[in-house]
């Protein structure tokens, strides 16, 4: 637990070194190097995080950095890796966006790479400040991300609701964490699984009320009923790769730091803070919860004319699945939840490099400008069609085995609230079908518009891109023995944190 | 060795009508009518091998259809069955049908797709022999389907003529819906007896295993096989179809419509007698009852129908209705033996009549409609001699075979006590006088009056017409007095107790037959026909209800157009509205709601969201607090 | 002063600031209120800080005030942003996305 | 080995189509010719499974089992009982000849060919797998296929548009399945549960394998409990009365070969889940709710038939008689008995080839005339004699004419029913035998009724001069299709024992099946 071994965050140590560089190529507007800086350093981050998972794979302990405040084990490894991917990617399709962008390159890669670096300190945090910390790192880079596009109303306008709704989130969770290091007396995470018997009733309530007031900041963050009202209108406002990057990076970040509180207070060991009387009201909640979010995107979306307006309630949706996983509170729970954040992976950005693609030709993301998209440019359509029945769980596609592990882990829980849970997420998985196979549609089955332009242009990167996600895609779906291990791997080593 | 030659008799016709239709050469080609031809002699040689065989020739052999135990360690089997009744039977289809075959040669010459009409034809006479030589009942189902599918292949030959593929249609659905008691039937014996076959069910309802409650079942089972009897050979509320299937070629209508598939029914009753008359000694149930009193009114109805009809092949069509009444009379007075000679008897006589009206249609171009024919004596005398033979063999004139059969039947009901039927017999036989008669004096005395100019038919056809016309001549003799067609003691067990013709019950029918022709004689040879038209006119009400048919056919008519009808249409009105908006509209609409509902959510103002925010807070506080609190 | 009275304070803050976000139109004091309710929590910290007896809640104020002024310099940026844009700071005028 | 080239056949050929380029009618004849290779590899690969399966051996046959993902229990594990060989069969049959159909379609054939070829690895997926994840893996992967296929393919039916036709058909299908998925996911807890407690799997490890699975002894609350929702799940695509308000649309929204696709074989995607996993895993659950099964299947026979009487479009009334049809497979699995069950399975096989013929004959019509309403259509038989004899026979065929497999499996189903009584779950009354089977037998004549009369409007009657110019299927490899189904049809109608047994051996080794030999009349 004791020493600073620095060593042990070297991804983290890329990273900032390569922001600092970033700051100062751009200070002397040598745009050039901030995009170097900011490809090397993703890339060397993410080597460094896969290389120390290899290394450590056969210790089963946990390693501690910074005094026990820096804890590095598979699950770190895992979501690392995943933060790594998802902000290569970001960086491509950005390259596509700011190709049509004139001013601020430099500035949008810095925040991208910065918000990278929260991502990537939120997987190892051990105690309450440096997730604090960390969160807010990633949400102030999200808040100027949001509002890019500076002349444009709307993206403005976006970024104005996600900064103020932003900050009573942090406030509530700031209040929350001092209830919690009121009742428990110390930041640490692990803290809270310790002392709840013996903390008294004063104590033991307000314990409770802390983590709630937690829950309550996460819960904003992955979009959770009833946080999610900023959603769709930050995902319509903002720039398509910034709404790729809030959907998959913000969100999986906001997973893993509820999937550390979780295990801590509600976690199946043993060793959870809120005894059985609580366990089964906290349950009720997650459930609540988790069914609320699912039917909200889902039946939000089945309106929507703009289609990134679509995905944002979709995101929700796919909110209350992950939900779903963790209501199940065990290591089967857990493990669907990273793999089905992996499957979320290539489906949603591989949505999004098609609509920046087609954004680019037509300007507009209204669904009906996409109609006939599968004669003009039939590889697009092909792509945003599998990842659409990626996002519906469509087999052979990543998308159905993440929820199939997800409706395991339920049914394996058992009970009538399980049960109940499992067929609200079924009727969910129709309504989705509905109004995916509606964007199918218009994709196969209208003819293009007078006046809609031919064959979209795909330059390389994007293309490389779009082959990735779609092999992503089908490989996370049919060959998912490898990806499954890795994922328990996780979980195991979430659960065994002490 | 005759069950190879039983399976080949069956298989043969089976063979041509398959090789016809596969090989189109051979179809178009000359040879292919010969192919068929061909194996329906080979079954008449057989069966004249297995009647000259005796007993020795008497054979079983099963093939397993399908192995599901269905009772005494049998599956469901096809086999095949020679005895004496399936012998006798074989020798009817076998003879009648090589003649009519051959006649087949000559009137279908000109038709351009022979060949097609050859391959139905001998796929008719394949399911009928599956019906002749059948083991067990559901065997015998299976080849009832089949007749009835080839009658409606045939029916609707003319394909381009609506009424043809109408009558067709008639045929086959009438036939299906007395399947549908006949398969009934057959489950509910099954259900009594634990078999099919026919041996067993014998063998259990002749050991009197049958207790009280089962008789009154195995009573109404029997009733139910009449049921598919009724359907095929046309008995009252099922007779319907025969005269509409007319439509068909007249080699068809002599075939199936006279001779063979009609007479089915009759077969199949006789081969399951066993049912019929579960206890033996008096008591018989209403079953049997309830067969002869079908058979009684059939005949009597369909005799006075036939004495308005105006289409000869249409007065021959209820002829035949009213022959198999009284072969249906003879099954209800437990005459099986005798009801056999009258079936084989009829086979040849009323397939000459048809043969015969075959040609006299040939002749005049197609034209059927008797009052615009007349005077043919002269221009088609063959045809006229041999049609001849056939009436009086048909009204019973002594030394031709209707005679014997048809006084037989009537000693049968003396002997049973039925005196009402056998009134209703003896008054058939008279109007079936008056309505050949008048048939008979319409086409060949008088005047032409028609406007072709009729020639008589060729020798391939004529042939065929003096066989049967010898044939008809000779067979009442030989079947009577067991000279060489022993048909009192041949049939053994079906033999009620071995009848002789009473003279006085045969002077009487004679009379009343002589009768009928007297009077046939005063109204229909005056050359204007005035006295026709004065008889009609006499009787207006009775006249429009013969044309009419006693309005069965308007009442199936109604039946099925509103009822059947009215009903589909409320069951897809209950589809569209119910089942369609209401079991899939409602719930899609709820959803629908709901998402419209939430949607207003995003209100778009920067309070709202605030204010959302914070009562979510707030509503987390409360459930926690309100669920279990501490 | 014990622990319960300060907390409570935090509290009245950190309500008074979240009707200030409730019921404000102009955007400036709604990013005022956010202000106010995370000095607040700090408060709190401070005060579970002094009742724990060790430093880790004093360490904590840090954090928070750092946060708060980095969002706040965004808010503000984002206002005047949006100022020349819109000319209005009135939230209910901020409802281009919606539906 | 077999079971593995019939799968990975059409999968194969799916894959390469991707590769090839559709320029002109010359890669277009390559497309639809490396399509039919690879349904013809599928095709020799089922007939030689089904000579080589040898009655009275081993249960599964032609295995295959590769581990996946071994920690949750998930294995590529294929191979084939009685039953599935008759299904595989079957498929195999209708793809080949719904790939000679397709030639009618001429715009996107790559598409056409690819989408149709991934259906039929989906549908051959869920007949051969014995791995549970993959059984449904499969089952839901051959659903997005048909919404394509029908929607860009499709034509308008009656007052439907194809996309809402298809569209309905999709939420239809994945409803069941979703539904059907939350009851399997119990069963392979429960299963692995009762295995661990009988020693065959380690504390803690689980198992899909549907082998195990079907050996696991589960406690009877929970069959009764789960068998409804298993039941249900796939007794929606079956279609089962109240749930088929999706089928006729789909029917008639559908291009022919899909069509001919959909009605022969999804349908007994249906039938084929409620037998592998309804009555072989939850036999008391069978036993306990089938009942209410048979009063059900009533409705649909009857009620199918008098609505498709009523119906004016050709595609409806087929799609209404196979909805009827579909009836007499329930009552058969309704008997759980050994000839009302082999009857059902008999019944699927035939009426899938019946419904193929049927949608080809009208899909070869209906690209000439454009029209399927039956009014307008007369007298064509003196235009297209070949294809109007088919239909005909198609028409005997479907109204239950021996010599063909629907009525000797129409035959087993009665029979089979005839004796057996269907307790009512709840009620404690039991419907005595003899009622559900007077409802099959009217069903038959009902169905002889619209058939004949669809047949004499479309077919006979005077020749509409409207129709001058259709053409008949005069080129070989337009009647080949046509000839190999009526073959098979005959075949197995005349020689029935030759698919029976194989499906008997299959039935017999059902768990809920009284296995007693001389169980008379079951």
């Amino acid at each position: 637990m004791s020493g600073w071994n620095l060593g042990l965050a070297l991804p983290e140590w890329i990273l900032a070194g390569c922001v600092l560089a970033a700051l100062a190529a751009d200070a002397q507007g040598r745009g050039e190097w901030v995009r170097r800086f900011a490809w090397f350093g993703v890339l060397a981050a993410t080597a460094a995080a896969g290389l120390q998972g290899l290394l450590r794979l056969d210790t089963g302990t946990k390693l501690h950095a910074f005094h026990g405040r820096y804890g590095l084990d598979a699950f770190a490894v895992v979501f690392k890796l995943i933060f790594g991917g998802t902000s290569l990617f970001i960086l491509a399709m950005s390259g596509q966006w700011l190709s049509r962008v004139d001013r601020g390159h430099g500035e949008f890669r810095l925040l991208a790479l910065m918000a990278t670096l929260g991502m990537f300190f939120a997987c190892s945090i051990e105690d309450f400040a440096s997730l604090f910390v960390s969160l807010e790192l990633i949400t102030v880079c999200f808040y100027c991300l949001a509002a890019f596009k500076r002349n444009d109303a709307r993206s403005v306008e976006a970024g104005i609701k996600y900064v103020i709704l932003g900050g009573l989130a942090s406030a509530f969770l700031l209040l929350g964490i001092a209830f919690l290091y009121g009742a428990t007396g110390s930041l640490e995470i692990r803290a809270l699984s310790a002392h709840a018997d013996d903390l008294g009733h004063a104590g033991a309530s307000l314990l409770q009320f802390g983590v709630l007031l937690v829950i309550v900041g996460l819960a904003f963050k992955i979009a959770a009923v009833p946080f999610q009202v900023w959603t769709p209108d930050v995902y319509e406002g903002a720039a398509s790769p910034v709404t790729a990057f809030l959907s998959m990076g913000s969100k999986a970040a906001g997973f893993v730091l509820l999937l550390k509180v979780v295990r801590a207070c509600l976690g199946p060991g043993a060793d959870a803070g809120l005894r059985d009387p609580d366990a089964v009201r906290w349950l009720g909640l997650v459930a609540l919860m988790a069914a609320t979010t699912l039917l909200y995107g889902n039946l939000g979306a089945m309106w929507q004319g703009n289609l990134k307006r679509l995905l944002g309630y979709s995101s929700i949706g796919h909110a209350g699945y992950a939900l779903m996983g963790i209501f199940a509170l065990s290591e089967a729970g857990f493990a669907a939840v990273v793999y089905y954040l992996m499957a979320y992976l290539f489906t949603v950005l591989g949505v999004f490099a098609v609509i920046i693609l087609v954004n680019g030709a037509t300007k507009s993301h209204a669904i009906d400008d996409y109609s006939g998209l599968g004669r003009r440019s039939p590889f697009l359509a092909l792509v945003l069609t599998v990842g659409l029945l990626s996002l519906a769980g469509v087999p052979p596609l990543g998308g159905f085995f993440g929820k199939f592990l997800i409706f395991r882990a339920v049914v394996d829980k058992g009970g009538v609230l399980a049960y109940s849970l499992a067929f609200v997420g079924a009727a969910g998985v129709v309504i989705s079908l509905y109004y995916y196979l509606c964007v199918v549609k218009r994709l196969y089955m209208h003819e293009p518009g007078p006046d809609a332009p031919a064959t979209i242009a795909v330059p390389a990167p994007m293309k490389a891109v779009l082959w990735t996600c779609l092999a992503g895609m089908f490989v996370l779906g049919i060959f998912m023995g490898p990806f499954v291990a890795l994922a328990e791997e996780a979980a195991r080593a979430l659960v065994a944190s002490r | 060795m005759t069950g190879f030659l039983a399976w080949l008799t069956l298989i043969a016709p089976l063979g041509a009508a398959v090789v016809l239709t596969i090989l189109p050469g051979l179809r178009r080609s000359s040879l292919g009518p010969l192919v068929a031809v061909g194996s329906v002699l080979l079954c008449a040689a057989t069966s004249l091998i297995f009647w000259m065989g005796g007993k020795s020739t008497d054979v079983e052999s099963t093939w397993t259809w399908m192995d599901f135990a269905t009772g005494a360690g049998r599956g469901i089997e096809l086999g095949v069955l020679v005895d004496p009744l399936s012998k006798m039977m074989l020798l009817v289809v076998g003879w009648v049908g090589s003649a009519i075959f051959l006649f087949a040669l000559g009137y279908m010459k000109g038709d351009p797709s022979i060949g097609r009409f050859f391959a139905k034809f001998a796929l008719f006479v394949f399911s009928m022999l599956g019906i002749v030589l059948s083991t067990n009942f559901l065997m015998i189902f299976v080849f009832w389907e089949l007749v009835g599918a080839s009658s409606y292949l045939l029916i609707g030959y003319y394909v381009d003529k609506p009424s043809a593929v109408e009558a067709g249609k008639k045929a086959f659905l009438t036939n299906r819906v007395a399947d549908f008691g006949f398969l009934l039937g057959i489950l509910m014996i099954w259900n009594l007896t634990g078999s099919f076959h026919f041996g067993e069910i014998e063998a259990a309802v002749r050991a009197g295993k049958l207790s009280g409650a089962d008789a009154g079942q195995l009573a109404l089972a029997s009733f139910l096989i009449f049921v598919g009897a009724m359907g095929k050979s046309a008995q009252i509320p099922f007779h319907v179809w025969l005269p509409d299937a007319m439509e068909g070629p007249t080699p068809v209508s002599a075939l199936m419509h006279a001779a063979t598939m009609v007479a089915a029914g009759v077969y199949m009753v006789i081969r399951v007698f066993f049912c019929f008359e579960p206890l033996g000694g008096a008591d018989w149930g209403w079953a049997p009852g309830f067969v002869a009193w079908t058979g009684g009114f059939t005949a009597i109805l369909a005799a006075t129908i036939a004495l308005v009809q105006r289409d000869i092949k249409k007065v021959l069509a209820y002829s035949t209705l009213s022959q198999l009444g009284y072969m249906v009379m003879a099954l209800g007075a437990g005459a099986y033996s005798i009801a056999m000679f009258h079936l084989t008897t009829h086979a040849f006589f009323k397939g000459l009549l048809f043969l015969c009206a075959g040609s006299v249609i040939h002749g005049c171009h197609h034209e059927q409609d008797m009052f615009a024919m007349g005077g043919l004596r002269k221009k088609m005398p063959v045809t006229f001699w041999t049609f001849t033979a056939g009436m009086l063999a048909l009204t019973g004139i002594c030394p031709f075979a209707g005679f014997w059969s048809k006084d037989l039947i009537l000693d049968a009901l003396h002997a049973k006590h039925l005196a009402g039927l056998q009134l209703a017999a003896t008054a058939t036989a008279g109007l079936t006088a008056l309505y050949m008669s008048r048939a008979w004096f319409l086409t060949f005395f008088g005047e032409y009056r028609g406007h072709a100019h009729p020639h008589e038919s060729p020798k391939v056809m004529t042939l065929p017409l003096v066989f049967l016309a010898a044939m008809s001549v000779v067979i009442g003799v030989a079947g009577y007095f067991d000279w060489l067609f022993p048909v009192q003691g041949y049939l053994g067990k079906w033999t009620m107790q071995v009848l002789h013709v009473n003279a006085s019950i045969a002077i009487v029918s004679t009379g009343v037959v002589l009768l009928g022709y007297g009077i046939a004689w005063a109204i229909y040879t005056r050359p204007t026909l005035d006295r026709a038209e004065a008889v009609r006119a006499r009787f207006p009400a009775v006249y429009d209800l013969l044309w009419n048919k006693y309005y069965f056919d308007d009442f199936y008519l109604w039946l099925v157009r509103s009822v059947q009808q009215g009903i589909a249409r409320v069951c897809r009105a209950f589809e569209e509205n119910v089942i369609v908006k209401g079991l899939v509209g409602v719930p899609v609409g709820f959803t629908t709601w709901v998402a419209d509902r939430s949607r207003r959510l995003q209100a778009g103002r920067l309070n709202f969201y605030a204010y959302v925010f914070v009562g979510g807070v707030t509503v987390l506080l409360l459930f926690l607090l309100a669920v279990g609190a501490r | 002063m014990t622990v319960g009275h300060l907390v409570t304070l935090a509290g009245v803050l950190f309500t008074l600031g979240m009707l200030g976000v409730l019921s404000r139109r102009n955007i400036l004091i709604i990013l005022l209120s956010v202000e106010l309710m995370l000095n607040a929590a700090a408060l709190a910290f401070v005060a579970f800080a002094s009742y724990r007896g060790n430093l880790d809640g004093q360490v904590m104020v840090f954090f928070a005030i750092a946060v708060a002024a980095a969002e706040v310099a965004v808010g503000l940026a984002l206002v005047i942003a949006l100022f020349r844009i819109r000319v209005t700071v009135d939230a209910d005028q901020v409802n281009l996305l919606k539906q | 080995m077999l079971s593995l080239i019939v799968l990975l056949a059409p999968a194969v050929g799916c894959f390469l189509l991707f590769f090839m380029k559709e320029r002109d009618d010359a890669d277009r004849e390559r497309i639809r010719g490396a399509a039919t290779l690879s349904v013809t590899a599928s095709l020799l690969a089922s007939f030689w499974m089904w000579l080589a399966y040898d009655t009275g051996g081993e249960r599964y046959q032609n295995v295959v089992d590769v581990s996946w993902a071994p920690s949750l229990g998930i294995g590529f594990r294929l191979g084939t009982d009685g039953i599935s060989i008759a299904m595989v069969v079957l498929t195999s049959v209708v793809i080949w000849a719904g790939c000679y159909v397709s030639r009618s379609i001429k715009d996107r054939v790559k598409e056409h060919y690819i989408l149709l070829l991934a259906l039929v690895t989906g549908v051959f997926g869920v007949f051969l797998s014995l791995d549970l994840f993959f059984f449904y893996f499969f089952y839901e992967m051959a659903v997005i296929p048909m919404y394509l296929l029908i929607g860009v393919w499709g034509s308008r039916a009656a007052q439907y548009s194809k996309e809402y036709a298809t569209m309905k058909l999709t939420l239809y299908l994945t409803t069941g399945a979703v539904f059907a998925l939350v009851g399997l996911l119990a069963v392979y807890f429960q299963g692995s549960e009762a295995l661990q407690a009988a020693g065959r799997l380690q504390p803690g490890e689980r198992t899909f394998d549907i082998r195990l699975l079907g050996e696991a002894v589960y406690s009877a609350g929970f069959q009764k409990a789960w068998f409804p929702v298993v039941f249900l799940g796939f007794a929606c695509i079956v279609p089962m009365w109240p749930l088929h308000s999706w089928s006729p649309i789909g029917h008639a929204a559908a291009p022919s070969s899909v069509s001919m696709l959909h009605a022969g074989v999804l349908m007994k995607l249906g039938a084929y889940g409620i037998l592998r996993l309804g009555f072989d895993v939850l036999p008391l659950g069978a036993q306990h709710w089938m009942g209410w099964v048979a009063v059900l299947c009533c409705m649909n026979i009857l009620y199918g038939g008098l609505v498709a009487m009523a119906q004016r479009d050709m595609k409806f009334i087929i799609g209404f008689s196979s909805s009827s049809h579909m009836g007499y497979v329930l009552l058969g699995l309704s008997t759980v008995g050994v000839m009302g069950v082999s009857g059902a399975v008999f019944l699927m096989f035939a009426h899938g080839i019946m419904t193929a013929l049927a949608f080809g004959l009208i899909g070869w019509f209906y690209d000439q005339t454009h029209t399927r309403v039956v009014d307008d259509l007369g007298g064509m038989i003196r235009q297209m004699p070949f294809v109007g004899t088919c239909f005909v026979i198609m028409a005997m065929a479907s109204a239950g004419l021996p010599g063909f497999a629907n009525f000797a499996s129409e035959l087993l189903v009665i029979v089979g029913a005839w004796k057996s009584s269907f307790p009512l779950a709840g009620t404690g009354l039991s419907v005595p035998g003899w009622i559900p089977t007077i409802a099959a037998i009217w069903g038959i004549v009902i169905s002889a009724t619209y058939l004949l009369r669809a047949v004499r409007d479309a077919w006979f009657g005077p020749s509409n001069p409207r129709w001058e110019g259709l053409e008949d299927a005069r080129a070989f490899r337009h009647r080949l299709p046509f000839v190999g189904l009526i073959l098979v049809l005959t075949l197995t109608g005349c020689f029935p024992r030759t698919i029976v047994d194989t499906i008997k051996d299959g039935v017999k080794r059902l768990r809920p099946i009284p296995s007693a030999p001389e169980e008379a009349q079951r």
